[in-house]
Protein backbone atom coordinates (compact mmCIF):
# COMPACT_ATOMS: atom_id res chain seq x y z
CA UNK A 1 0.00 0.00 0.00
CA UNK A 2 0.98 3.52 -1.24
CA UNK A 3 1.11 6.33 1.67
CA UNK A 4 1.43 9.94 0.57
CA UNK A 5 3.72 11.57 3.23
CA UNK A 6 4.27 15.62 4.14
CA UNK A 7 6.28 17.92 6.12
CA UNK A 8 5.36 21.17 6.63
CA UNK A 9 7.51 24.03 8.16
CA UNK A 10 10.70 23.66 10.43
CA UNK A 11 10.13 19.93 10.04
CA UNK A 12 10.06 19.95 5.87
CA UNK A 13 13.38 22.22 6.52
CA UNK A 14 14.71 19.68 9.10
CA UNK A 15 14.47 16.59 6.69
CA UNK A 16 15.26 18.44 3.57
CA UNK A 17 11.77 17.51 1.77
CA UNK A 18 8.25 18.49 1.61
CA UNK A 19 6.99 15.35 0.56
CA UNK A 20 7.57 11.40 -0.22
CA UNK A 21 5.54 8.44 -0.88
CA UNK A 22 6.24 5.27 0.61
CA UNK A 23 5.17 1.94 0.51
CA UNK A 24 4.21 -0.47 2.59
CA UNK A 25 3.59 -4.64 2.38
CA UNK A 26 1.72 -4.32 6.01
CA UNK A 27 -0.61 -2.21 8.30
CA UNK A 28 1.50 1.19 9.75
CA UNK A 29 0.88 3.21 12.27
CA UNK A 30 1.80 7.10 12.27
CA UNK A 31 5.01 6.48 14.04
CA UNK A 32 5.85 4.18 11.62
CA UNK A 33 5.79 5.98 8.99
CA UNK A 34 7.83 8.72 10.64
CA UNK A 35 10.71 6.09 11.12
CA UNK A 36 10.67 5.16 7.52
CA UNK A 37 10.73 8.48 6.18
CA UNK A 38 12.51 10.38 8.39
CA UNK A 39 16.00 9.11 7.75
CA UNK A 40 16.61 8.10 11.63
CA UNK A 41 15.79 11.50 13.06
CA UNK A 42 13.54 11.06 16.43
CA UNK A 43 10.32 12.67 16.11
CA UNK A 44 10.22 15.80 18.39
CA UNK A 45 7.79 15.75 21.35
CA UNK A 46 5.57 18.58 20.28
CA UNK A 47 5.11 17.45 16.41
CA UNK A 48 1.73 16.96 15.26
CA UNK A 49 0.46 14.50 12.93
CA UNK A 50 -2.78 14.29 10.15
CA UNK A 51 -4.34 11.71 8.24
CA UNK A 52 -6.11 12.93 5.44
CA UNK A 53 -6.19 16.36 7.08
CA UNK A 54 -7.61 15.48 10.45
CA UNK A 55 -5.56 15.51 13.68
CA UNK A 56 -4.59 12.56 14.70
CA UNK A 57 -2.31 10.55 17.54
CA UNK A 58 0.82 8.51 16.64
CA UNK A 59 -0.93 4.97 16.81
CA UNK A 60 -3.48 5.80 14.57
CA UNK A 61 -3.44 3.21 11.66
CA UNK A 62 -2.99 4.39 7.87
CA UNK A 63 -4.68 2.92 5.04
CA UNK A 64 -3.71 3.04 1.31
CA UNK A 65 -3.57 6.06 -0.41
CA UNK A 66 -4.24 7.73 2.82
CA UNK A 67 -2.10 11.24 3.19
CA UNK A 68 -0.31 11.93 6.17
CA UNK A 69 1.70 14.83 7.39
CA UNK A 70 3.67 15.65 9.99
CA UNK A 71 4.39 19.50 11.62
CA UNK A 72 5.87 21.61 14.52
CA UNK A 73 3.01 23.00 16.70
CA UNK A 74 0.70 25.90 14.85
CA UNK A 75 1.61 29.40 14.83
CA UNK A 76 -1.38 31.36 13.11
CA UNK A 77 -3.42 34.10 13.73
CA UNK B 1 -19.94 31.29 6.79
CA UNK B 2 -17.17 31.21 4.56
CA UNK B 3 -13.24 30.71 5.54
CA UNK B 4 -11.12 32.48 3.15
CA UNK B 5 -7.13 32.31 2.18
CA UNK B 6 -5.63 35.15 0.59
CA UNK B 7 -2.51 35.16 -0.65
CA UNK B 8 -2.67 39.11 -0.77
CA UNK B 9 -2.92 41.86 1.31
CA UNK B 10 -6.66 42.40 2.29
CA UNK B 11 -8.58 45.12 3.90
CA UNK B 12 -10.11 43.46 6.92
CA UNK B 13 -13.41 46.61 7.25
CA UNK B 14 -14.01 46.30 3.67
CA UNK B 15 -14.32 42.08 3.87
CA UNK B 16 -16.60 42.58 6.80
CA UNK B 17 -18.67 45.08 5.13
CA UNK B 18 -18.80 43.43 1.74
CA UNK B 19 -19.59 40.09 3.27
CA UNK B 20 -22.47 41.61 5.39
CA UNK B 21 -23.71 44.10 2.28
CA UNK B 22 -23.93 40.62 0.29
CA UNK B 23 -24.63 37.80 2.51
CA UNK B 24 -27.03 39.12 5.78
CA UNK B 25 -30.14 41.03 5.60
CA UNK B 26 -29.68 44.41 6.59
CA UNK B 27 -32.27 44.88 10.22
CA UNK B 28 -31.36 40.79 10.89
CA UNK B 29 -28.20 40.84 13.08
CA UNK B 30 -28.04 43.91 16.18
CA UNK B 31 -24.15 42.24 17.01
CA UNK B 32 -21.37 42.30 15.64
CA UNK B 33 -18.29 41.56 17.10
CA UNK B 34 -15.06 41.30 14.95
CA UNK B 35 -11.37 40.74 15.70
CA UNK B 36 -8.28 41.72 13.58
CA UNK B 37 -5.01 40.36 13.65
CA UNK B 38 -2.14 42.76 12.29
CA UNK B 39 1.58 42.29 11.85
CA UNK B 40 3.49 43.80 14.28
CA UNK B 41 6.93 45.08 13.50
CA UNK B 42 8.64 43.80 16.88
CA UNK B 43 8.35 40.55 18.18
CA UNK B 44 10.35 39.11 21.38
CA UNK B 45 12.60 42.34 21.15
CA UNK B 46 13.36 42.31 17.59
CA UNK B 47 12.79 44.36 14.59
CA UNK B 48 10.87 42.70 12.21
CA UNK B 49 10.73 43.40 8.28
CA UNK B 50 9.23 40.70 7.06
CA UNK B 51 7.07 37.43 7.92
CA UNK B 52 6.25 34.24 5.88
CA UNK B 53 3.48 32.74 6.64
CA UNK B 54 3.59 28.84 5.20
CA UNK B 55 0.60 26.91 5.48
CA UNK B 56 -0.99 23.40 4.08
CA UNK B 57 -3.65 24.61 1.82
CA UNK B 58 -6.00 21.38 1.65
CA UNK B 59 -6.13 20.87 5.85
CA UNK B 60 -6.31 24.78 6.34
CA UNK B 61 -9.09 25.26 4.33
CA UNK B 62 -10.73 22.21 5.61
CA UNK B 63 -10.21 22.88 9.36
CA UNK B 64 -11.28 26.50 8.74
CA UNK B 65 -14.31 25.15 7.27
CA UNK B 66 -15.49 22.75 10.19
CA UNK B 67 -14.51 25.67 12.73
CA UNK B 68 -16.85 28.23 10.84
CA UNK B 69 -19.49 24.76 11.25
CA UNK B 70 -19.05 24.18 14.46
CA UNK B 71 -19.49 28.36 15.76
CA UNK B 72 -22.37 28.33 13.99
CA UNK B 73 -23.58 25.25 15.71
CA UNK B 74 -22.53 25.84 19.22
CA UNK B 75 -23.04 29.73 19.48
CA UNK B 76 -26.39 31.55 18.74
CA UNK B 77 -25.25 33.64 15.46
CA UNK B 78 -26.59 35.17 12.66
CA UNK B 79 -23.16 34.16 10.40
CA UNK B 80 -19.80 33.98 10.79
CA UNK B 81 -16.64 34.82 8.58
CA UNK B 82 -12.66 34.37 8.85
CA UNK B 83 -9.85 35.52 6.45
CA UNK B 84 -6.78 34.64 6.57
CA UNK B 85 -3.36 35.52 4.83
CA UNK B 86 -0.75 33.40 3.80
CA UNK B 87 2.65 33.79 1.76
CA UNK B 88 4.79 36.90 2.68
CA UNK B 89 3.24 39.65 4.85
CA UNK B 90 5.05 43.01 5.96
CA UNK B 91 4.25 44.96 9.05
CA UNK B 92 1.54 46.91 9.82
CA UNK B 93 -0.55 44.35 6.65
CA UNK B 94 -3.78 42.54 8.45
CA UNK B 95 -2.70 38.72 8.55
CA UNK B 96 -6.35 37.54 10.06
CA UNK B 97 -9.96 38.52 10.59
CA UNK B 98 -12.80 36.87 12.13
CA UNK B 99 -16.27 38.34 12.70
CA UNK B 100 -19.79 37.44 13.89
CA UNK B 101 -23.21 38.43 13.52
CA UNK B 102 -25.78 37.70 16.25
CA UNK B 103 -29.24 39.43 17.50
CA UNK B 104 -27.28 39.57 21.12
CA UNK B 105 -23.74 40.59 21.85
CA UNK B 106 -22.53 38.32 24.28
CA UNK B 107 -23.13 35.25 21.42
CA UNK B 108 -21.33 37.47 19.07
CA UNK B 109 -18.18 38.17 21.14
CA UNK B 110 -18.05 34.72 22.08
CA UNK B 111 -18.11 33.25 19.01
CA UNK B 112 -15.97 35.47 17.50
CA UNK B 113 -13.24 34.87 20.24
CA UNK B 114 -14.01 31.40 19.60
CA UNK B 115 -13.10 31.80 16.33
CA UNK B 116 -9.35 33.16 16.86
CA UNK B 117 -8.61 31.44 19.42
CA UNK B 118 -9.03 28.13 17.83
CA UNK B 119 -7.82 29.29 14.57
CA UNK B 120 -4.95 29.66 17.00
CA UNK B 121 -4.25 26.74 18.69
CA UNK B 122 -5.26 24.17 16.19
CA UNK B 123 -5.24 25.57 11.86
CA UNK B 124 -2.34 24.62 10.10
CA UNK B 125 -0.25 27.54 9.48
CA UNK B 126 3.63 28.50 10.62
CA UNK B 127 5.15 31.95 10.81
CA UNK B 128 8.60 32.27 9.91
CA UNK B 129 10.08 36.01 11.24
CA UNK B 130 13.08 37.62 9.29
CA UNK B 131 14.48 40.27 11.87
CA UNK B 132 18.17 41.58 12.03
CA UNK B 133 19.68 38.73 12.82
CA UNK B 134 18.36 36.17 10.35
CA UNK B 135 15.26 34.48 9.86
CA UNK B 136 13.56 32.38 12.95
CA UNK B 137 10.49 30.20 13.23
CA UNK B 138 8.21 31.94 15.63
CA UNK B 139 7.42 29.05 18.38
CA UNK B 140 4.00 28.19 19.68
CA UNK B 141 5.16 29.31 23.16
CA UNK B 142 6.00 32.82 21.53
CA UNK B 143 2.84 33.25 19.94
CA UNK B 144 1.57 34.41 23.67
CA UNK B 145 4.29 37.91 23.37
CA UNK B 146 2.79 38.04 20.11
CA UNK B 147 -0.68 38.99 20.59
CA UNK C 1 -9.21 57.81 22.53
CA UNK C 2 -12.23 59.84 21.52
CA UNK C 3 -15.98 59.19 22.03
CA UNK C 4 -17.68 60.81 19.36
CA UNK C 5 -21.64 61.71 19.30
CA UNK C 6 -23.24 62.32 15.85
CA UNK C 7 -26.38 62.70 14.49
CA UNK C 8 -26.20 61.31 11.14
CA UNK C 9 -25.60 57.56 9.47
CA UNK C 10 -22.19 56.55 10.23
CA UNK C 11 -20.25 53.73 8.59
CA UNK C 12 -18.88 51.72 11.74
CA UNK C 13 -15.92 50.23 9.41
CA UNK C 14 -14.93 53.58 7.92
CA UNK C 15 -14.54 55.12 11.44
CA UNK C 16 -11.73 52.36 12.71
CA UNK C 17 -10.34 52.52 9.60
CA UNK C 18 -10.08 56.50 9.75
CA UNK C 19 -9.04 56.18 13.41
CA UNK C 20 -6.59 54.16 13.04
CA UNK C 21 -4.68 55.26 10.12
CA UNK C 22 -4.59 59.16 11.27
CA UNK C 23 -3.85 58.40 14.68
CA UNK C 24 -2.01 54.70 15.41
CA UNK C 25 1.45 54.26 13.59
CA UNK C 26 0.63 50.69 11.67
CA UNK C 27 3.56 48.01 13.15
CA UNK C 28 2.32 49.54 16.69
CA UNK C 29 -0.59 47.48 17.82
CA UNK C 30 -1.15 43.71 16.34
CA UNK C 31 -4.68 43.18 17.55
CA UNK C 32 -8.06 44.95 17.48
CA UNK C 33 -11.46 43.90 18.49
CA UNK C 34 -14.17 46.03 17.49
CA UNK C 35 -18.28 45.74 18.36
CA UNK C 36 -20.99 47.21 16.54
CA UNK C 37 -24.39 47.72 17.56
CA UNK C 38 -27.04 47.66 14.87
CA UNK C 39 -30.76 48.23 14.53
CA UNK C 40 -32.60 45.63 14.32
CA UNK C 41 -36.26 46.09 12.54
CA UNK C 42 -37.75 43.79 15.23
CA UNK C 43 -37.73 43.78 19.10
CA UNK C 44 -39.66 41.60 21.61
CA UNK C 45 -41.56 40.23 18.46
CA UNK C 46 -43.00 43.71 17.40
CA UNK C 47 -41.54 45.28 14.32
CA UNK C 48 -39.65 48.43 14.98
CA UNK C 49 -39.70 51.43 11.49
CA UNK C 50 -38.24 53.53 13.74
CA UNK C 51 -35.82 54.18 17.06
CA UNK C 52 -35.82 57.91 18.33
CA UNK C 53 -32.19 57.71 20.77
CA UNK C 54 -32.51 60.97 23.53
CA UNK C 55 -29.24 61.50 25.64
CA UNK C 56 -28.24 64.11 27.94
CA UNK C 57 -25.25 66.09 25.43
CA UNK C 58 -22.43 67.13 28.16
CA UNK C 59 -23.55 64.05 30.54
CA UNK C 60 -22.81 61.44 27.88
CA UNK C 61 -20.45 62.66 25.97
CA UNK C 62 -18.18 63.29 29.57
CA UNK C 63 -19.50 60.03 30.98
CA UNK C 64 -18.06 58.36 27.31
CA UNK C 65 -14.55 60.25 27.94
CA UNK C 66 -14.18 59.18 31.17
CA UNK C 67 -15.23 55.16 30.49
CA UNK C 68 -12.16 55.54 27.48
CA UNK C 69 -9.69 57.09 29.98
CA UNK C 70 -10.27 54.27 32.46
CA UNK C 71 -10.23 51.62 30.23
CA UNK C 72 -7.31 52.92 28.77
CA UNK C 73 -5.59 52.53 32.34
CA UNK C 74 -6.96 49.63 33.30
CA UNK C 75 -6.29 47.53 30.26
CA UNK C 76 -3.00 46.92 28.42
CA UNK C 77 -4.09 48.39 25.55
CA UNK C 78 -2.95 51.34 22.51
CA UNK C 79 -5.75 53.19 22.10
CA UNK C 80 -9.41 52.95 22.18
CA UNK C 81 -12.39 54.47 20.46
CA UNK C 82 -16.17 54.81 20.61
CA UNK C 83 -18.50 55.93 18.43
CA UNK C 84 -22.78 56.46 19.35
CA UNK C 85 -25.72 57.85 17.53
CA UNK C 86 -28.61 59.59 18.58
CA UNK C 87 -31.87 60.92 17.38
CA UNK C 88 -33.72 59.21 14.80
CA UNK C 89 -32.39 55.88 14.12
CA UNK C 90 -33.37 53.69 11.25
CA UNK C 91 -33.83 49.89 11.04
CA UNK C 92 -29.96 48.24 9.66
CA UNK C 93 -28.11 51.68 10.97
CA UNK C 94 -25.59 51.60 13.51
CA UNK C 95 -26.00 52.47 16.66
CA UNK C 96 -22.58 52.38 18.15
CA UNK C 97 -19.01 51.18 17.68
CA UNK C 98 -16.31 50.25 20.29
CA UNK C 99 -12.92 49.56 19.52
CA UNK C 100 -9.93 48.01 21.09
CA UNK C 101 -6.18 48.14 19.57
CA UNK C 102 -3.66 46.05 21.82
CA UNK C 103 -0.20 44.28 21.23
CA UNK C 104 -2.64 41.40 23.12
CA UNK C 105 -5.68 39.85 21.72
CA UNK C 106 -7.12 38.97 25.16
CA UNK C 107 -6.60 42.87 26.51
CA UNK C 108 -7.94 43.68 23.46
CA UNK C 109 -11.33 41.57 23.14
CA UNK C 110 -11.76 42.35 26.83
CA UNK C 111 -11.55 46.26 26.86
CA UNK C 112 -13.21 45.94 24.02
CA UNK C 113 -16.34 44.40 25.58
CA UNK C 114 -15.96 46.72 29.11
CA UNK C 115 -16.67 49.85 26.74
CA UNK C 116 -19.85 48.08 25.47
CA UNK C 117 -21.09 47.03 28.58
CA UNK C 118 -20.43 49.90 30.38
CA UNK C 119 -21.85 52.10 28.00
CA UNK C 120 -25.06 50.16 28.12
CA UNK C 121 -25.48 50.27 31.63
CA UNK C 122 -24.35 53.79 31.97
CA UNK C 123 -24.61 56.24 29.91
CA UNK C 124 -27.16 58.18 29.48
CA UNK C 125 -29.31 57.55 26.32
CA UNK C 126 -32.69 56.31 25.82
CA UNK C 127 -34.42 54.50 23.19
CA UNK C 128 -38.34 55.05 22.34
CA UNK C 129 -39.22 52.90 19.43
CA UNK C 130 -41.94 53.52 16.50
CA UNK C 131 -43.88 50.12 15.89
CA UNK C 132 -46.97 49.27 13.91
CA UNK C 133 -49.04 49.87 18.14
CA UNK C 134 -47.55 52.99 18.35
CA UNK C 135 -44.49 54.58 20.28
CA UNK C 136 -42.90 53.04 23.15
CA UNK C 137 -40.04 53.67 25.62
CA UNK C 138 -37.60 50.92 25.43
CA UNK C 139 -37.10 49.67 29.41
CA UNK C 140 -33.55 48.27 30.69
CA UNK C 141 -34.61 44.97 31.37
CA UNK C 142 -35.57 44.64 27.79
CA UNK C 143 -32.65 45.73 26.61
CA UNK C 144 -31.25 41.84 27.22
CA UNK C 145 -33.86 40.78 24.19
CA UNK C 146 -32.23 43.25 22.03
CA UNK C 147 -28.97 42.56 21.30
CA UNK D 1 -29.18 79.57 45.72
CA UNK D 2 -30.46 78.56 42.36
CA UNK D 3 -30.35 75.01 40.94
CA UNK D 4 -30.92 73.96 37.26
CA UNK D 5 -33.45 71.07 36.99
CA UNK D 6 -33.58 68.52 34.12
CA UNK D 7 -35.87 65.81 33.07
CA UNK D 8 -34.61 62.95 30.09
CA UNK D 9 -36.93 60.50 28.07
CA UNK D 10 -39.88 58.97 30.29
CA UNK D 11 -40.05 61.04 33.43
CA UNK D 12 -39.58 64.22 30.93
CA UNK D 13 -42.48 63.51 29.22
CA UNK D 14 -44.63 62.24 32.49
CA UNK D 15 -43.78 65.50 33.91
CA UNK D 16 -44.28 67.54 30.76
CA UNK D 17 -41.28 69.69 31.55
CA UNK D 18 -37.76 69.23 30.25
CA UNK D 19 -36.32 72.16 32.51
CA UNK D 20 -36.97 74.30 35.59
CA UNK D 21 -34.86 76.39 37.93
CA UNK D 22 -35.98 76.49 41.29
CA UNK D 23 -34.73 78.64 44.29
CA UNK D 24 -33.89 77.56 47.59
CA UNK D 25 -32.96 79.24 50.86
CA UNK D 26 -31.31 76.14 52.92
CA UNK D 27 -28.87 73.45 51.53
CA UNK D 28 -30.91 70.65 49.76
CA UNK D 29 -31.07 66.77 48.87
CA UNK D 30 -31.66 65.42 45.71
CA UNK D 31 -34.92 64.20 46.69
CA UNK D 32 -35.77 67.64 48.01
CA UNK D 33 -35.56 68.87 44.81
CA UNK D 34 -37.37 66.18 43.08
CA UNK D 35 -39.86 66.82 45.62
CA UNK D 36 -40.14 70.33 44.75
CA UNK D 37 -39.76 69.75 41.02
CA UNK D 38 -42.23 67.47 40.71
CA UNK D 39 -45.54 67.93 40.85
CA UNK D 40 -46.41 66.03 43.97
CA UNK D 41 -45.31 62.83 41.64
CA UNK D 42 -43.10 59.82 43.58
CA UNK D 43 -40.31 59.37 42.50
CA UNK D 44 -40.25 56.05 40.00
CA UNK D 45 -37.85 53.28 41.96
CA UNK D 46 -35.87 53.04 39.21
CA UNK D 47 -35.13 56.79 39.01
CA UNK D 48 -31.17 57.83 38.86
CA UNK D 49 -29.73 60.98 39.18
CA UNK D 50 -27.10 63.65 38.45
CA UNK D 51 -25.54 66.21 40.13
CA UNK D 52 -23.35 67.88 37.30
CA UNK D 53 -23.21 65.06 35.02
CA UNK D 54 -21.94 62.68 38.02
CA UNK D 55 -24.35 60.12 39.65
CA UNK D 56 -25.25 60.66 42.76
CA UNK D 57 -27.94 59.00 45.61
CA UNK D 58 -30.67 61.02 46.38
CA UNK D 59 -29.06 61.83 49.32
CA UNK D 60 -26.48 63.73 47.89
CA UNK D 61 -26.38 67.60 48.86
CA UNK D 62 -26.60 70.56 45.96
CA UNK D 63 -25.27 73.22 45.70
CA UNK D 64 -25.83 76.89 44.58
CA UNK D 65 -25.59 76.80 40.62
CA UNK D 66 -25.67 72.92 40.29
CA UNK D 67 -27.42 71.15 37.16
CA UNK D 68 -29.51 68.32 38.69
CA UNK D 69 -30.79 65.78 36.64
CA UNK D 70 -33.34 62.85 37.24
CA UNK D 71 -33.65 59.81 34.02
CA UNK D 72 -34.93 56.72 33.81
CA UNK D 73 -32.88 53.82 33.51
CA UNK D 74 -30.55 53.82 30.40
CA UNK D 75 -31.08 52.32 27.34
CA UNK D 76 -28.00 52.87 24.65
CA UNK D 77 -25.81 50.95 22.72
Amino acid sequence: MSINVQFFASLREQLGKQQVTLEFTRPVTVLDIWSQASDGLKMPNNTLCAINMEYVKTDAMANDGDEVAFFPPVTGG
Amino acid sequence: MPAILLDRVFNPWDEIQRYQTEELRSGLYGATASFVGTMRDFNIDEKVSLMTLEHYPEMTQHFLNELCDRCLKDYDINDCLIVHRFGDIHPGEPIVLTAAWSAHRAQAFDACRNLIEELKSHAPFWKKEATDKGERWVHDEQQSDEK
